[in-house]
């Protein structure tokens, strides 16, 4: 077992990959290529090639820890073998109970984002302050400035946008691996076809 | 009907106190899911063998003026401009709300799914137990700043003019002499039409004539909600009327 | 490379030794040999010799991510040689100035040495909690014992005074090279005496 290990460690990429993921080991959050080729002083170009080596050795099936690539950046979790493990020792309190008001939020968010509440309302038809103060508690969407009426935000009211725990908790690389809204569900054509006809129909 | 026990977002209880609510405007309409109430309702109804048809007519109407009201508190600005349109636009315009609306529920239904497929991922939020102390580096100061601070502490805070703030109060008597006049020609009015046009202090000054009035027994007041207008009347007046609710 | 880790898996220590290490990534504090069999649901002594296979595999010099025993159980740290790149991820920009709050209580703690919070707070005329608690954080005063009643430090509240730290940052060879405050009074006490003055006279 050792001998294999040792001829890693002479090997310049390999001992960056150790310094890579002593970095992610202690990191908070995931790390971007850009932030760790920063604090090892090294090339990105290498830092992909060890973040590849990485991704080999810390897989699902293979290791307890496993190297995953997440809102922008690559971090450890658990593999989905200890999960009973885990939950039994660990919480979950970001996602805990998230409501159904909760979940039509965070899609309305994560699509059209960033929005304000007023808007958010409109589309849901219920108000969504209360929802909009919880998922902001949570961490899961975060104020993104105020936006300008005339970008159809009333009154420059404070605009909300997902945020990077989003992506990591729905295990997104970034918001672009959202699937796309017509690949949901079925074609919104008829609905409007079968509303036109009905009007016309009253109306003549 | 009205007992019928809801479970809702923004409301926890029975329908008769949401109502309440609603009516004492404790609650915004614009707050209530009225589909979910329609919801319990229809499950409630299931659970009866027989159908109670003033039940249901009562719950039709209390639920369609919920609606309404919901509806212009949702969108105030918006019902003039589509009163103004044409059926097919009216269509059109639903058309694509409802459309919009349907996406973000597949994409909340789609968030509910993944939620549920990558709950078995667990991970640390925050740093590692034995993760390196962050460390607040301070840039070299200026101890002259220290002398400065505690001479601020030292020095005694000079003392405040308030000559620029003084105000000209009125005399509270020429509003007493002014009601008293208005009541000598009429049996009662209203405070708020009788100083419109006045200064603040103005205001304040014949409000505190109002309450010297009141005290002295000389008017009654009454105000029919928290900032309705205030009526002012002949005390003897009021009295008389008093008299006349009581023993009838 | 693979095929060692096949038999592994296959063992069933190894297989315990993967689930101890998938919960010690996801840990925020050490875990005890207890936690891990609870959590495990196993055998402490099974999991003992599971830390001991994550002890071999993950140790200094072997690999960037080290288990370490400390008080309270056993974590994951970043290996000594990836220290650099620690440091780096984890330095904060340098802050250029102090808020008013702490230039007042660290001058305070500074001219008259030891003094206890309600000491400061009556002096500036505001609560000196959270000031004294960031400055003590960030090493600039420190706690020097408690105060005797009749020393004028009310019922023996814990005093600060001023660190070697203060000292470089605000370049002072000692604390007797503060600025003279001449002005203000001949001693210490006089000092002292003129600000508890000024802030009674404040205060009404």
């Amino acid at each position: 077992m050792d001998s294999p290990l040792r001829l890693i460690v002479s090997d310049p990429v390999d001992r960056l990959a150790q310094t890579v993921e002593a970095l992610l080991v202690v990191a908070s959050a995931p790390l971007s290529v850009v932030e760790l080729a920063d604090a090892t002083e090294d090339d990105p170009v290498r830092i992909e090639t060890a973040l590849g080596v990485l991704g080999e050795r810390y897989r699902e099936g293979r290791s307890g820890i496993v190297l995953e690539q997440v809102a922008g950046g690559y971090a450890f979790r658990a593999s989905r073998a200890a999960a009973g493990a885990c939950a039994r020792l660990f919480e979950r309190p970001v996602e805990r109970g998230l409501s159904q008001a909760a979940h039509e939020t965070l899609a309305i968010v994560a699509y059209l984002g960033p929005c304000s509440r007023p808007e958010i309302a409109r589309i849901r038809g219920v108000s969504a302050d209360s929802t909009v103060a919880s998922l902001a508690e949570r961490g899961l969407i975060a104020e993104a400035g105020r936006g300008h009426p005339e970008q159809g935000s009333p009154g420059g009211a404070i605009r909300y946008r997902t945020t990077p725990l989003f992506e990591r908790v729905f295990a997104l690389e970034s918001l672009a691996a959202l699937p796309r809204l017509d690949d949901l569900g079925e074609s919104t054509e008829e609905l409007r076809d079968r509303l036109v006809e009905v009007a016309s129909a009253r109306a003549s | 009907m009205r007992e019928l026990e809801l479970d809702l977002d923004a409301f926890e209880g029975p329908f008769d106190l949401l109502l309440t609510l609603l009516l004492k405007e404790a609650l915004e309409p614009r707050e209530v899911d009225v589909a979910a109430i329609v919801l319990s309702f229809l499950e409630r109804l299931a659970e009866r063998d027989e159908i109670d048809l003033d039940a249901c007519g009562e719950f039709l109407v209390l639920i369609s003026a919920l609606l309404e009201l919901k509806a212009r508190g949702l969108f105030p600005d918006e019902a003039a401009e589509l009163e103004a349109l044409e059926p097919e636009e009216a269509a059109e315009e639903l058309a694509r709300r409802l459309a919009e609306y349907r996406r973000m529920k597949d994409a909340a239904a789609w968030i509910r799914e993944r939620l549920a497929a990558e709950g078995d991922r667990w991970y640390r939020l925050g740093p590692s137990p034995l993760a390196p102390r962050l460390e607040r580096r301070l840039a070299p100061q200026d101890a002259n700043a220290l002398g400065d601070a505690l001479r601020g502490l030292a020095s005694y805070p000079p003392n405040v003019s308030l000559e620029h703030m003084a105000l000209r109060f009125p005399p509270v008597s020429q509003f007493l002499e002014r009601f008293r006049a208005v009541l000598a020609r009429r049996r009662r009015f209203d405070f708020d039409s009788e100083i419109t046009g006045l200064s603040r202090v103005e205001q304040a000054v014949a409000f505190l004539a109002l309450l010297e009035l009141r005290k002295a027994g000389e008017i009654a007041l009454s105000q029919a909600a928290p900032f309705a207008p205030i009526r002012v009347s002949k005390a003897d007046e009021e009295r008389t009327l008093a008299w006349t609710a009581r023993s009838a």
